[in-house]
């Protein structure tokens, strides 16, 4: 871990390459140093993130959603949540400059990982970070299996779609199913071609639909989306029989420097205060046993 | 004939919200009505029950434009009604800043409202436009005002430094230091004011009404002064209630006759107090004293007397040693009755107060606003019927633009004017 | 350690000598009682048995409150340069100091706050002995003694002071002065354990902190918290003036029409906004989370320097509604003692 | 392109329009981000399409009032409510509907005004939406052109949510709550003004409003009773600046 770059606080100049609509709320956007020897230099783990800072406004932090894999950019999808996110979806365009500095946070213990059959939680924004994982593997077949499980309420609000329409239509080890709250126009489509990959109702019951078709025993789970889903989908998990010590979710909270000053996402108790900037935001099921209110 | 009417459902460039209706019968203005219909409130009825020293703060909150001199009324009514003593330097002080809110409040009527009527503009950002000079000098005087109030009041608007017996807390040489500097630098520098006020014309004339002010004193005073020569150190003697159920404000007499505060009456009443300076401004403009537009030459002159006064006593402090921090003053007695009358910058203010136990028990302000209100519709009377004999025919839009000039020349200030209260 | 003494009569003349080493900053005194550090022009206006001041001056010179980061001119970004002064903070506290240690931990680890490292680097830190009074308890916490972290620190005796020279940059001071320095000796030792043993035993309050970590990590569901932070009004004095607590917000400011600056300023989790996230979550969203959140992160236990809170007793002295910090956690620690 | 604004005023003292004109140099910067379509206090334009910013000031005390504030919302993007008043009802929200009557007789005696309907003084976001929030009596300038600057950038202004205490510590003031037994209302109030009272030596009065989301009144309440205050003289402390704030069943006759 440490600081690619050499202000701490202030960034290093980027240019937007390219800004994609991939829902109402959330757009994709592609950036690349200005300076040709970080871009080179810049190397990150999945599940990393950066703060991304526009001049005058404001700074936040976002999960870096490309794979380190493919270098000379870095694509941040970014939904639409408050004051700087709602400036940066309308005055952020292709050839505006931000300042990005990072990458920050743990990211996933790939090397632990390796060769396993992998499970991957998504829900919502959630998938962003998985994203990254998920294209490592695409690139270095990191993994035995990859098993994508991506919770969202309506096909309209679904991320990546031309990205995981692909890997529907079916990819040596990759193996994606999708759970939609509501069945709308696109998820109704969806179900006329790829009946078996796509659940009604809630990430977890997609879970429990493929329990017995998935190897879970042998499985790393690795989870990410709203609060609210945590306690749920560990619960589900450790009903599929997921060893504890395997399942990993990264995890959110208010930040405004990344790098374990400004105190805003400090968790725990006496026994275990953590820095979810610093320790996470990549934890463990044994991190949530052994600190209050990190997930809830 | 049939009786027709014009109205005025807003006036604009005066604070406050107010609105007016003139009546006419053929060649005769059977009536015309101010209308202050700004919302009541209630700033006699809220302070009651609070501490006395928490009144002043309180009761600030009428109006921005000068909430330093109803603090200090209510300063000066609670230190008579409980034998308050006030140290010197806290008087000079107290005129500092009653200076520096004159300064303040005139140079915003005189540069910022009146002065598009001058320019024939719409407001001052579009003289601004045309001519940035005059507008950054208005800008420098009520910075300069502000800067008073800030540093003697606690806050530009609304301080909580004043109280019965003074300050709290004095303001530091070094402030006073700074604030001397810049008065030196605009007293020397040459006013475009006197060049501008000569191209005011003259409206509204105001036959019959009385002017009223404070003695002793050119802001303040223990008794009220009349142009019919009378006075009396009790205000109900010298001022009369009146309700107009079409005004939520409250309306003032003197012996059946309308009566005028402010500006104005000060000049006309207490010349022999102004330097020279402003004596010579108001030598320098010829313009007729019968006309309520008179009050703004006035206003022009009391903008340089304010000067020369804050240049004056800011010197005067320099030299004394003014240490910050002060002893509370403490009263002398725990129950009792007061009055306070001080010139506000738009004129006389009346704070009355009883207080039971050291607790506000009832109080009863009178503004200046709310005294001028009939005078105000004497004043569009006699000009528009001037202007009918004069014209035979008449152009409402005249009428208009001639009614709200001359109520913007009694620089009304409507928020101060709607809580009138009499103690029956 | 290397030890040498100040006498009295020479106190002032220290205290000017030590302008060579940069700006002096002292205790000095507000309104009644209140004490703040502050520069020292004139060097009998030092407080030398000030209790404790407002902000410690630990925290207030190298962490400001209010702090500019960059400036921003439309799109282009620049950092705030510092032009920071060597400053001699004379006169902190043995809590204070320790507690500068937990900050720097924090502050100095990777990767690094430019500001704060700066700022430290350019301090000389005079430490002062003193008597405890109605609020402290550090003794409880371990840190009433400061063995480290220091350049020199002053223990009163009887006709001067006894300095204990704790780092290379006060040895270069005392040497520098040697010719009102004296060396130590007999009897300045015995004043000195007399002082010392006084002081020790002149702790009001105490606090058995050696379970107390899992203790207070049982006792998540006390009603104790609940019922303190029915009177707490979260109006978060008690995490400004803590000398190890650090919590900042940042905002950007604007300047003109399109010129803006980036500020940090002190925070406190107490505030609402303080644990919301994305999408209106809020983390700690009742007045109960957040008061058993501080007292959680106070009481944390560092393995390597141990608990969080230094005991100088500014957040009994400043909350508003008089609770007291080591009140709650003893009915907190009694409670599951069964008592 | 700029930016078109209006400026409404409702019930007031004037202050949060004054504040406009106390940004000085500040206001060319205003004006080159905006154009100012309507400002009766200090302007005889008259523009009466739709605007961009509609910044009103002061309570909704009368149906004039009332009129004022549901066009400018109609005919506005963004309604920025300004002051102490219109963003929770003023010194004047004190006298409650029930009160009204009594206080008018009080003041008028037999002959009350009937030109207009009068209600008791209150926020405006209990009638419309409120876009964004500035408090202060009066609002701080600065408050005022941070908003101002943000909205033509398209930014939502901060909401802050700290307390006057947060300020007051900053600056290393002494409490004069703790330190010298003044009543002070800083913890429960709204930050923001640089604790210019507290500076002074006096207790905050309270007039920037209680603090947006958690604020303990019963214990600030017991804080001042144990200074010896009256419960009478409390209560209307406490109430003197928001409407918001709740005192539940006392909260009858408060102005008696
Ligand atoms: C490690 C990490 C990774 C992240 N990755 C991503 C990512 O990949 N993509 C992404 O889009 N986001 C991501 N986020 C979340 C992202 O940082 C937040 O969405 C962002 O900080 C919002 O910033 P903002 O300035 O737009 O919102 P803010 O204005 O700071 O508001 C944040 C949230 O607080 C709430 N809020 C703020 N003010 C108020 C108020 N006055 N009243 C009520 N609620 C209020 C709002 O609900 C808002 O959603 C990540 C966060 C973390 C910690
Ligand atoms: S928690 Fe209280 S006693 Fe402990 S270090 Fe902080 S302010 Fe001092
Ligand atoms: S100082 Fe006291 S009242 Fe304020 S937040 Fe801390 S514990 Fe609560
Ligand atoms: S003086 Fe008032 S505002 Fe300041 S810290 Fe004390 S209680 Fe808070």
């Amino acid at each position: 871990m440490g600081d690619n770059l050499k202000n701490t606080y202030l960034g290093a100049p980027a240019r937007v390459l390219e800004v994609e609509n991939l829902t109402s709320i959330e757009k994709l956007y592609t950036l690349r140093f200005l300076d040709n020897d970080i871009n080179n230099k810049f190397n990150f783990i999945p599940g990393q993130f950066v703060m991304f800072n526009v001049p005058g406004i404001g700074e936040f932090p976002v999960s870096i959603c490309s794979s380190p894999t493919r270098t000379g950019y870095l694509q941040l999808c970014i939904r639409r949540a408050g004051r700087v996110t709602k400036y940066v979806h309308e005055n952020i365009v292709e050839g505006s400059i931000v300042y990005i500095r990072g990458p920050y946070g743990n990211g996933f213990p790939l090397e632990e990982m390796k060769n396993s059959p992998i499970v991957l939680v998504a829900g919502g924004l959630g998938m962003a970070p998985l994203r990254s994982i998920l294209l490592y593997h695409l690139d270095t077949q990191h993994f035995s299996d990859l098993y994508l499980f991506y919770g969202v309420r309506n096909y309209e609000l679904m991320l990546f779609k031309r990205e995981i329409r692909t890997l529907l239509r079916g990819y040596y080890n990759v193996h994606v199913y999708l759970s939609f709250e509501d069945i709308d126009r696109g998820a109704r489509e969806l179900i006329r071609l790829y009946r078996k990959s796509i659940v009604r109702g809630m990430v977890t019951d997609a879970l429990e639909v493929l329990r017995g078709s998935v190897p879970f025993e042998e499985s790393y789970a690795v989870m990410c989306g709203p609060p609210v889903m945590y306690k749920f989908v560990v619960k589900k998990l450790l009903d599929l029989k997921v060893r504890p010590d395997r399942i990993y979710m990264t995890l959110e909270r208010r930040m405004k420097c990344g790098i374990g000053k400004c105190g805003h996402c400090i968790v725990g108790t006496s026994t275990s205060i953590k820095y979810v900037c610093l320790d996470g935001p990549v934890f463990t099921y044994w991190d949530v046993l052994s600190t209050k209110g990190l997930i809830e | 004939m049939t009786m027709r009417k014009i109205s005025i459902s807003e006036l604009s460039r005066v604070e406050g919200i107010g609105s007016v209706e003139i009546f006419i019968n053929g060649k005769k203005v059977r009536d015309v009505r101010v209308k202050l219909i700004e919302g009541l409130r209630f700033l006699e009825l809220i302070p009651r029950g609070l501490l006395y020293k928490e009144v002043p703060g309180i009761v600030s909150r009428i109006c921005a434009i000068c909430y330093a001199s109803h603090a200090i009324a209510s300063s000066m009514a609670l230190e008579k009604a409980l034998s308050i003593k006030v140290d010197r330097r806290d008087k000079m002080l107290r005129e500092l800043l009653l200076y520096g809110e004159l300064l303040e409040s005139h140079a915003l009527h005189v540069y910022f409202l009146i002065a598009p009527d001058i320019y024939d503009e719409l407001d001052f950002i579009e003289l601004y436009k045309k001519d940035k000079s005059l507008v950054k000098e208005g800008f420098m005087l009520v910075k300069l005002g502000n800067m008073l109030r800030e540093i003697i009041g606690g806050r530009p608007i609304h301080g909580l430094n004043i109280i019965p017996g003074g300050f709290v807390k004095r303001p530091s040489a070094d402030s006073i230091d700074k604030v001397l500097e810049i008065t030196e630098n605009i007293v020397e520098s040459s006013l475009i004011l006197e060049r501008m006020l000569k191209c005011y014309p003259e409206a509204g004339p105001m036959e019959g009404s009385v002017a009223i002010a404070t003695g002793d004193h050119y802001l303040y005073g223990n008794r009220l002064i009349t142009s019919t020569g009378k006075e009396s150190k009790n205000y109900r003697v010298i001022l009369e209630e009146q309700t107009e159920e079409y005004s939520h404000a409250k309306s003032a007499l003197h012996s059946g006759r309308p009566a005028v505060v402010g500006a104005i009456s000060r000049v006309l009443l207490k010349e022999k107090f102004l330097s020279r300076e402003a004596r010579e401004l108001l030598n320098s403009i010829e313009h007729d004293q019968k006309y309520i537009t008179y009050n703004v030459i006035c206003q022009g002159a009391e903008i340089v007397e304010a000067l020369e006064r804050i240049l004056s006593i800011l010197k005067e402090l320099s030299k004394l040693n003014v240490e910050t921090h002060i002893e509370e003053p403490y009263p002398k007695k725990f129950s009792g009755e007061g009055f306070g009358y001080i010139e506000a910058p738009r004129g006389v203010l009346v704070h009355h107060y009883l207080v039971e136990d050291l607790i506000l028990s009832k109080a009863n302000i009178i503004t200046p606003t709310a005294i001028n209100q009939k005078s105000m519709e004497r004043a569009v009377h006699n000009h528009v019927e001037t202007l009918i004999f004069n014209k035979g025919s008449l152009n409402e839009n005249d009428v208009i633009s001639c009614a709200e000039q001359i109520i913007r020349a009694f620089d009304p200030c409507i928020s101060c004017s709607v809580h009138v209260c009499f103690i029956k | 350690m290397h030890y040498k003494k100040l006498p009295k009569e020479f106190l002032e003349e220290f205290i000017n000598r030590l302008r060579k080493w940069g700006e002096v900053h002292a205790p000095q005194k507000k309104g009644k009682n209140t004490y703040f550090f502050s520069r020292l022009d004139d060097p009998s206006k030092v407080q030398i048995d000030y209790t404790r001041t407002v902000i410690p001056p630990t925290k207030k010179y190298v962490l400001r409150p209010v702090e500019p980061l960059m400036l921003f001119h439309g799109d282009r970004a620049e950092e705030h340069t510092l032009r920071t002064t060597k400053l001699v903070l004379f006169g902190v506290h043995a809590c204070d100091i320790n507690a500068l240690k937990i900050l720097d931990r924090v502050y100095l680890s990777e990767p690094r706050d430019p500001y704060y490292e700066i700022r430290r680097k350019n301090i000389v830190i005079i430490g002062i002995s003193c008597m405890p009074d109605d609020y402290c308890f550090c003794k409880s916490m371990g840190t009433d003694y400061a063995m480290s972290g220091f350049d020199l620190f002053l223990h009163e005796l009887r006709d001067g002071y006894l300095i204990r020279v704790g780092s290379p940059m006060g040895h270069e001071i005392t040497w520098n002065i040697s010719d009102i320095l004296e060396e130590v000796s007999e009897e300045d030792i015995e004043y000195l354990k007399k002082f010392e043993k006084q002081r020790l035993s002149s702790f009001k309050r105490h606090v058995d902190i050696s379970a107390m970590p899992d203790i207070l990590d049982l006792a998540y569901n006390s009603r104790v918290w609940e019922r303190y932070s029915e009177r707490c009004l979260g109006c978060g004095n008690c995490t400004l003036v803590c000398p190890t607590c650090r919590c900042f917000e940042t905002y950007d400011v604007w300047l003109s029409v399109n010129t803006s600056m980036r500020v940090r300023r002190y925070d406190s989790c107490f505030m609402v906004s303080h644990g919301l996230v994305a999408g209106g979550h809020n983390f700690r969203p009742t007045r109960l989370d957040r008061f058993r959140h501080r007292y959680y992160c106070k009481s944390y236990f560092d393995p390597i320097h141990g608990i969080n809170c230094v005991g100088c007793g500014r957040c009994d002295e400043f909350c508003p509604a008089g609770i007291k910090h080591i009140e709650v956690l003893n009915e907190v620690i009694g409670e599951i003692y069964g008592r | 392109m700029k930016l078109k604004m209006a400026i409404f005023e409702l019930t007031g003292c004037g202050g949060c329009e004054l504040t406009f004109i106390m940004l000085n140099e500040k206001l060319e910067d205003i004006l080159e981000l905006y154009d100012i379509a309507h400002f009766k206090m200090i302007s005889s334009k008259e523009d009466l399409h739709k605007y961009d910013v509609a910044v009103v000031a002061g309570s909704v005390s009368t149906e004039r009032d009332l009129k004022v504030l549901e066009s400018a919302r109609k005919k506005s993007r963004i309604l920025l409510a300004l002051g102490t008043c219109a963003v929770h009802g003023g010194p004047q929200s004190l006298i409650l509907d029930e009160d009204l009557e009594g206080a008018l007789a009080e003041i008028y005696g037999k002959k009350v005004p009937k030109e207009m309907k009068i209600f008791a003084g209150t926020p405006i976001s209990e009638y419309v939406k409120v876009d964004v929030e500035i408090p202060g009596c009066p609002p701080e300038s600065n408050d005022l052109f941070q908003a101002l600057v943000d909205l033509a950038h398209g930014v939502v202004p901060y909401k802050w949510d700290y307390p006057v205490c947060l300020e007051c510590k900053i600056n290393e003031t002494e409490c004069v709550l703790v330190k010298r037994g003044i009543p002070c209302l800083g913890p429960i109030t709204l930050g923001g003004c640089n604790a210019v009272c507290i500076n002074l030596g006096i207790g905050c009065i309270g007039c920037r409003g209680p603090l947006p989301e958690d604020v303990n009144i019963p214990s600030e309440y017991e804080i001042l009773k144990s200074l010896g205050i009256s419960e009478k003289t409390i209560k209307r402390k406490l109430r003197m600046f928001s409407k918001r704030v709740s005192l539940n069943d006392h909260e009858k006759n408060l102005y008696k």
